[in-house]
């Protein structure tokens, strides 16, 4: 039972210090993220993934990378939550023990016209490496190829843009197991319903294959291993503050709900004030990604029961080593994900830890208690 | 006779349901001054709106040179060759008095490129030849409302016109001024252009018309000859029954004894007002003349606080104010009636009745609330006094005609029953009954105690109304002549001119 | 006065939108009093918001601050209330620092004599780059539950407190433009700014009120997404702005000044917020649900109100 | 008329920027030719959409809907060059939905006096559902090289086409507004549009004009982004309608109409891409970039240009 293992997994660790990165040393990433965790997304063009914990650099490696006194820019789509900060401050932190000075970091807004203007004015501060997740796949592939032209070192996030090849135009797509974790939040689903009920689905209305393969992944999962789950209501959103309405709009449609997905955490905030100001305190919602608030419901035992998590900060560390691969001329594979973690309120804590590098901060703690 | 160059036939207008035109007959001849007379609302604007295509008639025909025309909009006005110089509106503040001049027919190469050169240097001319000094290049936005009246007149006349419609022409102009229109009007009368004026103001009627038309409450009353009708029947014809006639000034008596009510030492303001010094008694009435763009009403602001003033000092009954805004000039007593009731005196958008409580908000307070009923109660009482033509006192201020809008800013005022009443130029637009009533009414105030300054650049009107002249030349007070001292018009003239 | 009805159109545009909605969505409880309150609930901020909008745009400005005040004040109101400074000290951050960004605003405007378009789009910027910095982008919860059920997610009885903040503000807001020497006084700033002053109203400090009172309500805006949200963060009131706008205008205050109505602007805002929970209802694609969202809201306003043009 | 440099304080804005990031960012490649010629790239849809803009807006209407517009067209041109019409259909796809968009505009602006705000924010709306709605929100690629040569992409010599396409439309902005009877009738419709109307100006047709033009550019910035992106996609051009509304208004055009420069605006579009850009360079967070990017925008105009303000 992968579940299992995991939470035994973590909370033997529990009183270890395991927040910073290492000052010495290889550098990896968090070494007690689990290895027998099924990785189930598959890279953009179809690749199996390879477990980021496969990943290292050595003392001897990162110290000829530090001659090179290079510099990295970090593009990202979006920088206003949690998943984004933790992955840049997984970024930082980790080219700083490469000695890679890290130039620049830019928020598209998810606004691919703005990434492609980023892209170039980041270019002019000669960066060796450029670590981004494009907006999206089509429009931002020109600004990328340029960007591969001039010999900076490409290491995405999430999706590659469309007709770069690897190891050619880039080194490698480095993503959270988007798939597995809409298993997870499947399963927990499945678990607090016990296995039987009326749930809707929350999607983001929009073309972006992150949300687009959760949302599949749940929804499959729950047709093909729940039979007695019927999915009655799907809302999409397009504007992460519109949960609230969308979910209102559900509820009031189908006032004998059981559950409820919501696509990520933010949206999932707002369904869960929809579900309270409905008097649906029974209501299961379950999400993906560990926001700051959603961790706090999961803690004390609120509406939102589990969710599946990213680990972004160890995302970003593998970028960073990707990156390093590529500096010093070492083979790198395609596609390199990060396990889903499946959080629920038995171990949110430890969860918090490991994907913030952290402790949880105190109103969490507080309420797990 | 031939056919007459325009006749209108049975006009009628309705606004709201509400006659303003019934059924006029309207006849104009070429090369002939044809003079629209008529009381404030009678319906001389709306009649020239309907020729010029900015109303539609609802009845009636026009005809020009016999054929039947309709007058849809500017344009075919202007195919007509029919220009006007309106009561309002009719410049557009941001642009140049040149691109004003030469709007929508603006001088252009082949390709559509404006020649501006060529624009500016025929506004030039123009403006020589009308003997104003004005750049053609100054934004109008920027000029007094004497410059906008004479950038009016420069536009109509810069067209091919056969039918030139003047409304108050002269409103805002000075004597000098006044006499160079008329003498660009009797060129125009020479070249064969028709003239249709329209004017409250006696005098300048028999100077320079050959026909006179009056109105009354929307009907024809008359037309004649001018050189067969004499002012008494104008008038008459005008006010609909005998008027009393106190258009002359009567010695009034009130004590300079004491501290002055105001006094203004060393004042100035700005680049207009030079070291201004006077002294405003209680009872006394203070008329300022001068000519047009000499600083007088650059001193009301000043006073009134509108203008930051650079030196001198403002005393109110013995006492040193300072005043730095109307609020607080309002506070001490003090009331402006602006020159420009369109920009300054009103806020057209709004009905009568809001216009006049505006300045006396926090006098109708009950509670925190405005007391509505009391203020319907001195909208009206006013609207009665001030004999203001409106069908009813929630009519939208611009609605009403230009000498009505006019009285809506007096009563404003009256309302808030000021000790220091500043007026300038009061009596434009309004009409010769209403005229009378005004200049009563500043008498009927100053008899009563109150300190009032009267700013005119007619002078048959200051010399009516003042007990004391101040007369300003560039920015300085170079005169002050004791009303008795004053024994004709040509004095007080002379005066203003400056010899 | 003649009775125009093009006056009156937001609210026969609502009550249309209403029938409509009542009739086609009847078996989707749409009429439902849960989902009606639910309406209620949605267009508060909105509404209150709208309300101080109403009194900018009445004397010819505008406010583009207002969400990104929402969202700072979400933000610094629920920090007080983390470092345990209580309910008061929660209301105290959460508004006064809605006021201090009106304070701002109504500075340059008055003062400095910049446009409000300018100064307001600045702050819009500012204030958000503020909110995202002061935690990072983190959302801050928030666990004070009498802050949460007072502001945003309580009921008294069946009522959401909501509703009774938006009547509250809504009636304070009418009485204030309508019945008021300020009111009057505002409305006549945006009229003609000239000729207020000449009347010696102190133009600038009423605007500069104005901008306080924008400030402020935003601020409370904030308070009642934290509330509602148990949270507060950096994305509550985004785009705001617009909505909020788009309310005062459909209401029937004029763009230009002088012309204003609060209760229009909450009708405005009611309406814009059925039409979303309507058309959420209706089970359609976000694309569709734009689409006629869009064209409901020309259409609203296609009879033609005279008043409303300029 | 004396000089009164706060007219033209844009350009004195500009240059101050320009002269402290040289300074300060001079080892960081910000003076660089690729760096300058990127900024000149980055903000040629803003500089060509703010030019017809402002036309729009001096005549005292607003065109909120160009960002939707860019997105549709773009999605137009996208689909057309897909189906094979070749790179006259795909111009004439791209042009023609921002044509029609803004026929709709001014139909409904000047036809059934919609004020301008709430006939461009439905549209903005609508438009946008739209373009999420005919591609499903997926993005078309462009393959078609002349195309993205043409519009976007290319280079001629070292200048980059899209500068060359921003000077074109600046100089005929230009002379359009300045130097033939169609501008100074569309400054004297907004100045005073009674006044013009007696004058013999036909207002409604020059609207009707102006928002065909806004909406003819708007299109052409679309077709500028399916070149430079080598795809048509539903977001391009979000939330451009404030940045070109605020290029407009720093430049120097009035809100409320009657004064309008279109070299204003294309600074000011400059501007405000040379401060982005500065400050991504200098490395600073997006929160810091924001707020002081804000700060910048208030600071520039804070000295007050009189005309600036109604
Ligand atoms: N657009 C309108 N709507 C309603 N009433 C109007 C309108 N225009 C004019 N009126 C009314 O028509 C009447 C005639 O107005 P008009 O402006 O023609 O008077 P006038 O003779 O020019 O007066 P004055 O000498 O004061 O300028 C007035 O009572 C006025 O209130
Ligand atoms: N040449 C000019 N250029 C710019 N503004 C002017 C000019 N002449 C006058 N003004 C402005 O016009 C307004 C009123 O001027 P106006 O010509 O009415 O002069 P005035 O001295 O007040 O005298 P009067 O009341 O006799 O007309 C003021 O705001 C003044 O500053
Ligand atoms: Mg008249
Ligand atoms: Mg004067």
């Amino acid at each position: 039972n992968q579940n299992k293992s995991n939470t035994e997994n973590s909370s033997s660790d529990q009183n270890k210090s395991s927040s910073e990165a290492p000052a010495s040393g290889p550098i990896t990433i968090n070494k007690e993220i689990s290895d027998d965790q099924l990785i189930l997304s598959k890279g953009p063009h179809g690749e199996t993934a390879v477990s980021a914990k496969t990943l290292e650099l050595t003392e001897e490696e990162i110290a000829k990378i530090k001659q090179g006194n290079y510099k990295a820019a970090i593009v990202m789509h979006y920088a206003g939550n949690d998943w984004s900060t933790a992955q840049i401050d997984g970024l930082k932190a980790t080219f700083e023990r490469m000695g890679i000075e890290v130039v620049a970091v830019t928020d598209a807004d998810f606004k691919s016209e703005k990434q492609v203007s980023d892209i170039e004015t980041v270019l002019a501060k000669n960066p060796d490496i450029i670590v981004s997740i494009p907006v999206d796949p089509v429009s931002t592939a020109e600004a990328y190829k340029k960007a591969a032209e001039s010999g900076v070192k490409l290491v995405f996030m999430d999706n590659a843009p469309q007709g770069l090849e690897h190891g050619k135009d880039y080194v490698s797509v480095v993503s959270a197991d988007n798939y597995g974790n809409g298993v997870a939040a499947a399963e927990i689903m499945a678990e607090k319903l016990g296995g039987k009920g009326k749930i809707g689905v929350i999607f983001h209305d929009a073309d972006f294959f992150v949300t687009k393969q959760r949302t599949e992944a749940f929804e499959k999962t729950i047709q093909e291993k729940y039979p007695d789950i019927e999915i009655v209501a799907r809302g999409g959103i397009t504007d992460p503050n519109d949960g609230e309405k969308v979910a209102s709009g559900i509820l009031t449609k189908n006032p004998d709900l059981d559950g409820l997905f919501v696509v990520w955490d933010v949206p999932a905030e707002g369904a869960l004030a929809a579900a309270r100001t409905a008097g649906r305190d029974d209501l299961v919602i379950t999400t993906i990604d560990l926001g700051t608030n959603v961790a706090l419901e999961i803690a004390s035992d609120g509406i939102v029961k589990g969710l599946g998590a990213q680990l972004p900060y160890d995302q970003g560390i593998s970028e960073a080593i990707l990156a390093g691969y590529a500096l010093l001329g070492k083979e790198t594979p395609p596609y390199v994900a990060v396990p889903a973690y499946k959080v629920t309120k038995e171990n949110v804590l430890d969860a918090w830890k490991l994907v913030y590098h952290k402790e949880a901060p105190d109103s969490i703690q507080s309420a797990a208690k | 006779m031939d056919k007459p160059l325009l006749s209108m036939k049975g006009i009628s207008k309705y606004f709201n349901g509400i006659k303003v035109l019934d059924s006029v007959d309207f006849t104009l001849n070429k090369g002939e001054v044809h003079a629209l007379m008529g009381g404030n609302g009678a319906g001389k604007s709306t009649l020239m709106k309907i020729l010029t295509g900015v109303y539609q008639a609802d009845e009636g025909e026009i005809y020009i040179e016999g054929n039947k025309v309709t007058i849809k909009d500017a344009n075919d006005a202007k195919n007509n060759y029919i220009s006007m110089i309106f009561q309002e509106f009719s410049l557009i503040p941001s642009l140049t008095v040149a691109e004003n001049i030469f709007l929508a027919r603006e001088p252009k190469n082949a390709i559509g490129i404006l020649n501006d050169k060529k624009s500016i240097a025929r506004t030039r001319e123009i403006l020589k030849e009308m003997e104003i000094d004005i750049n053609p290049k100054d934004i109008v936005g920027d000029l007094g409302v004497g410059y906008w009246q004479m950038t009016e007149i420069a536009k109509a006349l810069s067209h091919e016109t056969k039918i030139l419609i003047m409304d108050e022409p002269t409103s805002s102009l000075t004597e000098k001024e006044t006499d160079v229109l008329f003498k660009i009007i009797n060129k125009l009368k020479k070249k064969g252009i028709s003239i249709i004026y329209i004017s409250h103001r006696m005098d300048e009627i028999f100077r320079i018309c050959d026909k006179i038309t009056i109105l009354r409450d929307g009907k024809k009353v008359a037309t004649e000859q001018c050189n067969q009708i004499d002012m008494e029947t104008v008038i008459q014809h005008i006010v609909g029954d005998d008027l009393d006639k106190s258009f002359e000034w009567k010695e009034r008596y009130y004590s300079t004894e004491g501290t002055p009510v105001l006094e203004v030492k060393n004042l100035t303001s700005g680049s207009k007002v030079k070291d201004i010094s006077f002294q405003l008694y209680s009872g006394e009435i203070l008329g300022i003349a001068g000519l047009m763009g000499s600083g007088r009403s650059e001193l009301a602001r000043a006073i009134f606080g509108i203008d930051p003033i650079n030196k001198g000092e403002i005393y109110i009954k013995g006492k040193k104010h300072t005043i730095k805004s109307p609020s607080d000039a309002v506070n001490a007593g003090i009331a402006l009636i602006p020159e420009d009731r369109r920009l300054q005196g009103l806020i057209l958008d709004y009905s009568v009745k809001e216009n006049t409580i505006l300045p006396i908000l926090s006098k109708l307070k009950k509670g925190i609330f405005i007391d509505h009923r009391k203020a319907n109660m001195i909208t009206e009482k006013f609207v009665k006094r001030l004999n203001i033509k409106t069908d009813h006192i929630f009519k939208t201020a611009k609605l009403l005609s230009g000498g009505n809008q006019q009285k809506i800013v007096l009563a404003k005022w009256l309302a808030n029953d000021p000790e220091i009443l500043i007026l300038d130029e009061p009596t434009i637009g309004v009409d010769i009954g209403a005229k009378t009533e005004i200049i009563d009414i500043i008498r009927e105030l100053a008899d009563s105690g109150k300190s009032i300054i009267v700013i005119s650049s007619e002078l048959q009107e200051l010399l009516a109304v003042s007990d004391r002249i101040l007369v300003i030349h560039e920015g300085r007070n170079v005169k002050e002549l004791k009303r008795k001292e004053i024994h004709s018009e040509e004095v007080l003239q002379h005066a203003i001119q400056g010899h | 006065m003649a009775f125009d009805w093009r006056n009156y159109i937001v609210y026969i545009a609502f009550i249309g939108v209403l029938i409509y909605f009542s009739v086609t969505l009847y078996d989707e409880g749409f009429l439902s009093t849960s989902n009606l309150l639910n309406i209620a609930r949605q267009t508060a901020m909105i509404s209150i918001m709208g309300v101080a909008m109403t009194f900018v745009i009445s004397t010819g400005e505008i406010d583009l601050s207002v969400g990104s005040i929402t969202a700072l004040s979400s933000l610094t109101a629920a920090l007080a209330l983390q470092a345990g400074f209580g309910l008061i000290g929660g209301l105290a951050a959460g508004l006064g620092t809605g006021l201090l960004v009106g304070l701002v605003n109504g500075f340059l405007v008055t003062k400095i004599a910049i446009p409000s378009f300018l100064v307001t789009l600045g702050m819009m910027e500012a204030v958000k780059g503020l909110a995202m910095w002061i935690t990072n982008t983190a959302p801050v919860p928030i666990v004070h539950s009498t802050f949460n059920y007072l502001f945003g997610s309580g009921d008294i009885g069946p009522i959401p407190i909501l509703l009774i903040w938006t009547v509250v503000i809504t009636v304070i807001g009418h009485i204030l433009l309508k019945k008021t020497a300020f009111g009057r006084q505002t409305l006549a700033t945006g009229g003609n700014e000239i000729a207020a002053k000449y009347t010696g109203i102190k133009t600038n400090r009423i605007k500069f009120i104005v901008f306080l009172i924008s400030g402020l309500m935003a601020g409370f805006a904030g308070l009642l997404y934290a509330g509602r949200m148990h949270s507060g963060r950096f994305t509550f009131g985004e785009g705001d702005e617009l909505s909020v706008i788009a309310a005062v205008i459909l209401g029937g205050t004029s763009l230009f000044g002088g012309v204003g109505t609060v209760i229009g602007t909450v009708f405005g805002s009611i309406m814009i917020g059925t039409i979303n929970n309507g058309l959420i209802i209706m089970g359609l694609d976000v694309s569709q649900q734009m689409i006629i969202k869009g064209l409901i809201i020309i259409l609203a306003v296609a009879f033609g109100r005279k008043t409303l043009k300029k």
